[in-house]
């Protein structure tokens, strides 16, 4: 009972707006009992995220929320990240949002190794503009706007991630809270750039991508003796045909784009101090 | 002072007044919650016995027929399970073993239907219980305590069985009395075991195995045994009035005491029969008229009825079955009725036309009984009417009908005859005039419109009113319209649980039904009625664009319920609605209400107070502000209204001399 | 002796000739004379036609001069383009293998052959722009220990080597112009003043300006003009404790700078044209979110790819219109080097008091000239911070709380107390998303009286330069780069007995409404002179203040010149005694 | 899933661990009169289910307590109650086929009842169910299992004598794989049942049961050390008894004891009991009889004819060698530790 009412002290009591049987309430009961475990004060807290069915939770906590416009999570946390690096930053956004129309950003906040946590919540559809496909969409190829199927391949988010080098990578399931939680907790704990890939149904738009009763018979946890170094079998693990492989794909930590920062300052530091007068100089 | 119960509250209430020991049970609707409140009660220790979580009605059934052999049992069921029962409750009747069952009547299938009839009451006739059928929780409660004292007399030793329509009566919340324990005590006297098994110094045994002669004795002492309990019966009636003011026998006799036309049924559904009879009473040109509301129908009181109806100078007697005799000529009330006025009165009794309605929870209203008795009338006249039953409300085979292409000419020809001689009357079928008011909420399932409906049926009837509230149950899902309706009776020397359906009140609990194209809001509502909208985005106009209103003289009210309970952090709009119910309708003053709430509201008591009060006054009738929470932005006209400077409006001397002579 | 020497060095991309200008302004502006300078880029990164005009002057200049006095063309390619810009009576410095067949008659010919010393003497086809300064010193009386000092300076860190390499050169050039060339003309260094100037390009005032004004971080992507913005800033901004990133476009490079400066650090992006096509969506989004950001955009020719190397000022309506919905911002556009500087400073004072966007407007060839600013430049610069809370009532912090001022305060994210929600949607006073009619209302409402208050905020007061005689009939309006060429036009008009008076607006959103009312009210003929096809600037004022003007556009890539608008103020001046509509009507 | 652990020691167990004391051994008791069932039961001669209540009821009655007995419909119930009651100082309840647990839940919550009224005191009696296999194992399972969840003390005991005797021999779930029976004839193309029987000691201690044991009337001072261990551990107990009917099974009226013996020796009826601890769910199983040497099914199969067809089909006999066989493995602990051979090649060759 403590427990629920501690999580709950996150949660910012504005009603979600999500279908009833949206998978995204048990991330967002995830988040919040991960913010419990960790036990971070609200203010230190910073929710960014797109648009989107998913890009909504910032409103739902109790932090500061930055609901920006579609795609662009990722490089406003990493504006967020830089300028304040005392806070958690956790992005959050849909598949359309991070893999579509921000898909150019994945890359590069995964390089630079932002240290912020990214939920990518795929639910296989873009259900906020009701039931058209998205870049993950597979099984369920009559959308509103492929009627006569889909031209394209699905994109895996997780395989992606690891490609482009993100330093963390996890694969969780809305529906596996317990799971989840632990994952986000290793997540925001992870120093870098963490992407987890939240498997997620749609109930309105798109119940068989992410049916929930498929991929309870089809989910396999990464084993434990798996090396999180080896991106190779990760790669393995996250593009597996027959099972859906669902803990910590990749953990390989390096330094951060702060770290980097950091770096540059104390080597553009000469001996004496720097003012604007002396910057001047250069141009007499 | 009476408290609000819904039908198996009463029946529980029943069961621990009697003070029984043993209480297995199996759920069922519509009968569970019977079994519920038992088991809370047990669970709380507010009543001694032993409940037995019986994994079947077979067991149940078992459990109190062995527990009854030593201690006072009972239980309920209904339906199905009854039907599961019966095989073991032959060895009850057998055994004489006085155990108690309540039945919430209900269809027995299939096809599959939850809803009420008697076909199970029917089913188990020849089982050997006491059948008694009450009309109301109040009537429910007194025959359990009643059916005790009958079962455990010793020239019976019978199992007997309470019965209660499904939902109009085990869900039907009312006023009811409910006695002092003491008093009961007095009454019921403590159960006695005859042959106790627990008992080393004389081991019995039970259940032996007879062989011919001494199974053919053992069975007609059984029947006789059945027999006394019509006597018995009357007893304890009397007794019971005595005690505790409310008189009850075989049969209630309802109208006029020399009634020409009569129409018989049992239990509730005497209820909308009352109303139609009182209608009529005394109406020009209509003969006496009287319902025969039947209570004990195992054993059945033959000779007394027959003696009832001769005593009327009955003519024409239309007897209306809620439930079949397969492949019987007549079905189970009729041809009792039948036989005891043949054995009875010979050739001198009136005649008996057998109906047959109410089935799977069909509703028997006012009209019905309109209709039997107008086919009574049509019967004493000496028309010809059929041998075989009539049916209530099916359009190819209705009682009465004008033209002969209505029907099918394979039925005209077969009734044709008769329906030819038979009319439709308007003295009888003219409409009811509603004496009552009543109120109709629109809901979602699992809002809490039935609590709300309820605390509102308590706080009347503190303020003396009669009032009754039905709420529709099915097999809905969590979130599917429902309805619960509240019926008032200004009239305390009258009963009337029967709903006219002309609606004072009718309040939507969430504005998203007002697209339902299922259901018709306005349907029903009075001319000068009032509809009440929990809503905090729709103004009154846009809803009476949304149900073109237009000119009908309809008060259109809204209240914010879902913004005052979110304020207050409350889970449910309920009590805010039961607040706005308060400010729309003020026939239950307010002020005196607030003192029964304060004792019987839900937890948290100060929120749910608070809400209602809330509820009262953020009703209105007016257009209302939007209202989102705090952040609702308060900004003068002026601040609203302000734009950027337009300085093209301006004149230039210099620059635009030009252009003006040009 | 002239006051004034406006001097062109053209050649060949590679060949060292933009080292020989930026020498030629470096010992210059130590002497205290003030320097305007106008490059071209070619488009290719080696190679093809590039060249340098210095304008040297005694006094205050704003322009690089029409005519030249002296020019140095180092092959026939650049001979032949830049010779008709020679004044009849100038000196040409050549290569002594071009062919000068046509030449015109009163020219002062000096042949040097470049090449060949530098080839055959030195060893090395590199140094040729050495021998070039060396000659360049004995024509123009240029000290040769300035030189030498400037050349020890430049190349001090290439070792021993080749730092006497190049004073070898140096001096072979000079004893080239010793031995071979008699000084036949009256051309030398002007007279400087006491005090030494600052040489720098519009891009690193622009990012000197943002330092002093307490940038922290930028984001940006390289864009030709603009790159030369961020490439200062990730070598200096570290210094003071800042952060450069490149980003992958610049989305993510005006994304994040709205994230960073949610979270409270000074931000701004630099690019152009095209890059703030890509940046109109997050404008709209700063403005709705009430974000401050710099962004600077330093105009090229365009549409699309355009002429990435050529001047123009035609993003003016974009910047002022660009992203969907009503989003508010301000836009300056500074019309000199040393008000690109300053405008920069209130850029941020702006973007951070009123909690908006902020566009900065230069154009390429403001963005690449070199110009001599005063050191005093960092002296009492605007100053504007965000009004910032911390709440820690209890109650829900209310981000956009209605106020007196229009200005809501924040709580920077780590604030104890003030979590809050910032959208791109509508939303309450809570930042909860609301999209019913009042709100709306309200908040538009909200965020357009905050570009009233700006009009009247003293930071904004005294935004518009003017010149020429106040009481004049003709006016000239123009903004940025074009004030330069307008200057020097009224001047000349005035000489010619045409009294023409302008004014310039360094702020165009919101548009400095009383100085421009009593500006217009004075004037009969109002001239437009922009570096577009459309007139932006002259659409915006028909529109505004329903005059008709005289429109002067041009979309060469190259700056305007004053003879063009001498021409508009003499053609406008004859027209001012006819009572006709019809002459105005055409717009632009 | 309960741990199971296995006591070293085989042979009759007075001892328990979920009892302070041992039960007492029948001789111990000294002189005190029982009666069982009294004379004038229409049991046939050389009934095994006879003799069994009666073995039955006097452990019950020995223990001093007053025995109230729920029966279920079946040959126990008419050949004791026809027309009369054979029940000696016992009282019964019979109420019907199906419900024989139900019947003893009702019976066991009057006792509550009364107690909780002061009208009796709650350790005074024994409730006992009894019903045959029929009434356990098929029509009365659903009954008997929800008796056993729910806990209630009590105890049920399954007269098993391996098929509907009183209906005119008919297959029960009970009925050994291969048995001739009236409704699975051993015909030319289906030879007797072709089902495997069920062990209903399985069921009850799948159920929650707290004691099981199975017991034959030949080693009378074992099943009634295991009748009053019933009685007096708490909770749902269940006992099983090998019931000899030389009428069902068709072997001679005199042959009890033999029929029984073979059982024992060919391992088809196995003696052991299981009582469950509840705080650790362990399962704590005795074996109560090994036989030193192990004889063949086809032993067993001779001295009954309702076995007579399957005993020309090896393979059959086969089979109905490796369900004993599959069923023994579970106790090769206990028999490894008594030094004793547990493999199919052991018996005697």
């Amino acid at each position: 009972m403590e427990e629920l009412d501690r999580s709950c002290s996150y949660l910012s009591g504005i009603s979600p707006v999500w279908c009833p049987g949206c998978g995204y309430y048990g991330i967002l009961s995830a988040l919040v009992e991960a913010f419990a475990d960790l036990n971070l004060p609200t203010r230190e807290l910073a929710l960014i995220s797109g648009i989107g069915c998913s890009s909504r939770l910032p409103y739902f906590v109790k932090a500061y929320g930055f609901h920006s416009i579609h795609g662009r999570g990722l490089p406003i946390a990493q504006g967020v990240k830089t300028a304040n690096p005392d806070l958690t930053v956790v992005a959050v956004g849909g598949d359309g949002d991070g893999l579509a129309i921000g898909g150019g950003h994945l890359p590069h906040i995964a390089r630079n190794n932002v240290d912020i946590t990214y939920l990518l919540f795929n639910n296989a559809i873009y259900g906020m503009t009701k039931g058209q496909f998205s870049p993950t969409t597979t099984l369920f190829p009559i959308t509103k706007t492929s009627p006569f199927g889909l031209a394209g391949e699905a994109i895996n988010p997780s395989a992606l991630a690891i490609v482009y080098g993100a330093s963390f990578v996890a694969r969780g399931f809305s529906v596996k809270k317990e799971h989840l939680k632990d994952l986000i907790i290793r997540g925001m704990r992870h120093r870098g750039f963490s992407f987890i890939e939240i498997l997620s149904s749609c109930s309105s738009f798109n119940t068989t991508d992410m049916n929930v009763a498929r991929i309870i018979k089809n989910l396999q946890m990464v084993p434990e003796d798996h090396n999180q170094e080896d991106e190779i079998e990760a790669l393995r693990l996250a593009t597996d045909k027959e099972k859906i492989n669902l803990g910590v794909l990749v953990r390989n930590p390096r330094p951060t784009l702060g770290d980097k920062f950091q770096e540059a300052r104390q080597k553009a530091k000469g001996k004496s101090p720097v003012t604007v007068e002396t910057l001047l100089n250069q141009f007499a | 002072m009476a408290t609000v119960l819904a039908g198996n509250g009463a029946a529980a209430w029943g069961f621990r007044l009697s003070r029984v020991q043993c209480y297995p049970y199996y759920p069922i609707t519509p009968s569970t919650a019977c079994s519920e409140q038992i088991s809370r009660w047990v669970h709380d220790g507010a009543m001694e016995a032993v409940t037995i979580n019986a994994e079947s009605e077979h067991s149940a059934a078992s459990q109190i027929i062995a527990a009854g052999k030593s201690v006072r049992a009972g239980t309920a069921t209904s339906s199905k399970g009854l039907l599961y029962m019966i095989e073991v409750l032959e060895n009850a009747a057998g055994g004489g073993v006085p155990c108690g069952l309540f039945l919430g009547n209900r269809a027995t299938g299939a096809p599959i239907n939850i809803w009420a009839d008697n076909s199970d009451a029917y089913a188990m006739r020849d089982s050997g219980v006491i059948q008694i059928f009450a009309a109301d929780g109040q009537e429910t409660l007194d025959s359990i305590i009643q059916g005790y004292r009958i079962a455990e007399n010793l020239r019976v030793r019978l199992p007997f069985a309470v019965n209660l329509r499904g939902f109009t009566g085990t869900h039907a919340y009312e006023g009811v009395e409910i006695p002092r324990p003491e008093e009961v005590n007095r009454y019921l006297p403590p159960f006695v075991s005859l042959h106790p098994l627990f008992a080393p110094e004389k081991p019995v045994t039970y259940g032996a195995m007879l062989s011919a002669y001494p199974y053919r004795r053992h069975k007609r002492n059984q029947m006789a045994a059945l027999s006394n309990a019509c006597e018995i019966t009357l007893k304890a009636g009397q007794e019971f009035a005595e005690k505790f003011g409310r008189s009850y026998g075989h049969f209630e006799w309802i109208g006029d005491k020399k009634a020409d036309l009569v129409v018989a049924l049992l239990g509730e559904s005497a209820s909308a029969g009352e109303v139609a009879t009182r209608h009529l009473q005394g109406k020009k040109g209509i003969p006496g008229v009287a319902l025969l509301k039947i209570r004990l129908f195992s054993p059945f009181p033959a000779k007394e009825i027959a003696q009832a109806l001769h005593r009327a100078g009955t003519k024409a007697l239309v007897v209306l079955d809620e439930g079949l005799h397969h492949g019987g000529v007549l079905p189970p009330l009729a041809q009792r009725l039948t036989t005891a006025i043949q054995l009875y009165l010979g050739g001198k009794g009136p005649k008996v036309a057998s109906v047959i309605g109410g089935l799977g929870g069909s509703e028997v209203r006012q009209e019905h009984f309109q209709l039997m008795f107008n086919l009574a009338d049509n019967i004493a006249e000496g028309n010809p009417y059929r041998p075989e039953p009539y049916w209530l409300d099916i359009e190819e085979d209705p009682i009465f009908v004008e033209r002969e292409n209505q029907v099918s000419p394979k039925l005209w020809r077969k009734w044709g005859e008769v329906w030819k001689k038979q009319q439709r009357k308007e003295k009888f079928c003219s409409p009811i005039p509603p004496d009552t008011n009543e109120i109709r909420i629109y809901s979602r399932a699992g809002q809490g419109a039935i609590t709300s409906a309820v605390g509102f049926t308590g706080a009347g009837i503190q303020n003396g009113y009669q009032l009754l509230t039905v709420p529709a149950f099915g097999s809905e899902r969590r979130g599917a319209i429902i309805t619960t309706d509240t019926l008032l009776n200004f009239h305390n020397e009258r009963r009337i649980r029967s709903f006219m359906r002309a609606w004072d009140v009718v309040i939507l609990y969430d504005d998203t039904i007002l697209y339902s194209p299922e259901h018709q809001v306005l349907d029903g509502l009075k001319e000068g009625g009032a509809l009440l909208v929990n809503t905090s985005h729709l103004s009154v106009k846009k809803i009476r664009e949304i149900l073109n209103v237009g000119q009908k003289k309809v008060r259109v009210l809204t209240v914010p319920a879902e913004a005052v309970s979110e304020r207050l952090g409350l889970k449910h709009i309920n009590m805010a609605m039961l607040g706005a119910l308060h400010k729309v309708y003020d026939k239950v003053p307010f002020e005196p209400a607030q003192g029964y709430y304060e004792k019987n509201v839900p937890r948290p008591r100060e929120k749910s107070l608070e809400a209602i009060r809330l509820g009262f006054s953020e009703t209105s009738d007016r257009e209302i502000q939007r209202t989102r929470k705090e952040s609702r932005l308060t900004v003068s006209q002026e601040f609203r209204d302000w734009r950027p400077e337009d300085h093209s409006q301006e004149s230039w001397p210099s620059a635009l001399e030009e252009v003006q002579l040009g | 002796m002239h006051p004034d020497l406006v001097l062109r060095i053209a050649g060949e991309s590679g060949e060292g000739v933009i080292t020989i200008g930026e020498t030629l302004c470096k010992i210059a502006a130590r002497e205290g004379i003030h320097i305007v300078t106008f490059r071209t880029f070619p488009a290719e990164i080696k190679g093809g036609a590039c060249m340098i005009q210095v304008r040297l002057s005694e006094r205050r200049i704003r322009y690089h001069g029409e005519r030249l006095d002296f020019l140095i063309c180092l092959n026939q390619e650049a001979l032949d383009e830049n010779l008709p810009d020679l004044k009849e009576d100038g000196v040409l410095l050549c290569e002594a293998e071009c062919d000068l067949s046509g030449e015109p008659p009163g020219l002062t010919v000096y042949r040097v052959p470049f090449e060949r010393i530098a080839t055959r003497e030195i060893g090395s086809r590199i140094s040729k722009n050495i021998v070039v300064l060396g000659t360049l010193s004995h024509l123009l009386g240029l000290p040769k220990n300035k030189i030498e000092a400037f050349i020890s300076q430049r190349f001090a860190r290439k070792g021993k080597a080749v730092l006497d390499h190049n004073l070898d050169a140096l001096q072979r050039g000079i004893n080239f112009a010793e031995q071979h060339l008699d000084k036949k003309d009256s051309y030398k260094l002007p007279k400087g003043g006491e005090q030494k100037k600052l040489l720098m390009t519009g891009n690193e005032a622009i990012a000197l300006g943002a330092a002093a004004s307490g940038l922290k971080y930028f984001f940006g992507y390289p864009i030709t003009p603009a790159s030369e913005i961020m490439e200062w800033l990730a070598v200096h901004l570290p210094k003071v404790g800042g952060a450069v990133l490149q980003t992958e476009d610049e989305i993510a490079a005006i994304c994040s700078v709205a994230g960073a400066s949610w979270a409270g650090g000074r931000s701004m992006t630099s690019t152009s044209g095209p890059g703030l096509s890509l940046m109109s969506e997050t404008i709209g989004l700063l403005s709705m979110a009430e974000i401050p950001a710099v962004i600077v955009d330093s105009q090229r020719g365009g549409p699309s790819t355009g002429m990435p190397t050529k001047t123009e000022q035609s993003d003016l309506l974009l910047a002022l219109y660009g992203s969907h919905g009503d989003a508010t911002r301000v836009v300056l556009a500074p019309i000199s080097v040393s008000d690109c500087f300053r405008v920069t400073a209130l850029a941020f004072a702006l973007a951070e008091k009123y909690q908006l966007p902020v566009i900065v407007l230069v154009d390429q060839a403001l963005s690449a000239r070199l110009e001599t600013v005063d050191p005093q430049l960092v002296e009492r610069l605007p100053q504007g911070s965000r009004l910032c809370v911390e709440p820690g009532d209890g109650n829900q912090f209310a981000r956009y709380r209605l106020t007196e001022s229009e200005v809501s305060p924040a709580a920077l994210p780590g604030t104890l107390g003030g979590e809050h929600m910032v959208t791109g949607m509508e939303h309450d006073e809570l930042g909860n998303f609301a999209c019913d009619e009042e709100t709306h209302t309200a908040m538009t409402v909200k965020r357009f009286r905050k570009l009233a208050a700006i009009e009247n905020d003293p930071l904004a007061q005294d935004l518009c330069v003017r010149w020429g005689d106040k009481e004049a009939e003709i006016g000239i309006v123009t903004w940025g780069s074009s004030a330069g060429p307008v200057e020097e036009a009224v001047a000349v008009a005035k000489n010619l007995g045409i009294s023409a008076q302008a004014i310039v607006p360094k702020i165009l959103n919101p548009l400095p409404h009383e100085e421009l009312k009593a500006f217009l009210g004075k004037v009969k003929r109002v001239i437009v002179p922009e570096l577009n096809f459309l007139g932006q600037l002259a659409t915006l004022l028909r529109s505004t203040y329903r005059i008709p003007t005289i429109g002067l556009t041009k979309v060469k890539g190259v700056p305007l010149e004053p003879s063009e608008i001498v021409e508009k103020i003499v053609e406008a001046s004859a027209t001012l005694n006819v009572r006709s509509r019809k002459l105005y009507g055409r717009a632009g | 899933m309960y741990k199971v652990l296995f006591n070293r020691h085989i042979g009759p167990n007075p001892d328990s661990f979920l009892l302070p004391e041992p039960v007492l051994d029948v001789g111990d008791y000294g002189a005190i009169s029982t009666k069982g069932l009294t004379s004038g039961h229409q049991g046939c001669t050389g009934c095994g289910m006879v003799t069994g209540t009666n073995q039955l009821l006097r452990a019950l009655k020995l223990t001093g307590k007053h025995v109230v007995a729920s029966i279920g419909t079946g040959c126990n119930e008419v050949i004791t109650t026809q027309n009369t009651s054979c029940w000696g100082d016992v009282s019964v309840d019979h109420n019907n086929f199906p419900n024989t647990a139900a019947t003893l839940s009702g019976n066991i919550a009057a006792l509550k009842a009364l107690a909780q009224a002061g009208a009796v005191s709650p350790k005074s009696t024994v409730n006992v169910g009894i019903a045959g296999d029929g009434g356990s194992y098929d029509i009365g399972l659903q009954a008997l299992l929800a008796w056993i969840a729910r806990g209630e003390d009590g105890v049920y005991v399954c007269l098993n004598n391996q098929a509907y005797m009183n209906t005119g021999i008919q297959g029960s779930g009970a009925t050994p794989y291969g048995t001739n029976t009236s409704t699975t004839p051993f015909g030319k193309v289906i030879r007797g049942n072709q089902r495997t029987q069920q062990y209903i000691l399985d069921l009850a201690l799948a159920a929650g049961a707290s004691y099981v044991a199975a017991a034959c009337p030949l080693l009378h001072r074992d099943l009634m050390i295991k009748a009053q261990k019933a009685a007096a551990i708490e909770g749902p107990c269940v006992l099983e008894f090998y019931s000899v009917c030389p009428e069902g099974w068709k072997s001679d009226t005199d042959v009890f004891h033999e029929i029984t013996e073979l059982a024992l020796e060919t391992r088809s009826w196995i003696l052991y009991e299981a009582e469950r601890e509840r705080s650790s769910n362990t399962v704590l199983f005795t074996l109560n009889y090994a036989p030193k040497k192990y004889l063949a099914i086809s032993e067993y199969l001779k001295l009954q004819e309702r076995f007579s067809g399957m005993r020309d089909f090896p393979e059959m006999v086969e089979r109905a060698q490796e369900i004993i066989e599959a069923r023994w493995f579970f106790w090769k602990p206990v028999l490894e530790a008594n030094g004793i051979e547990w493999k199919e090649e052991a018996r005697a060759s």
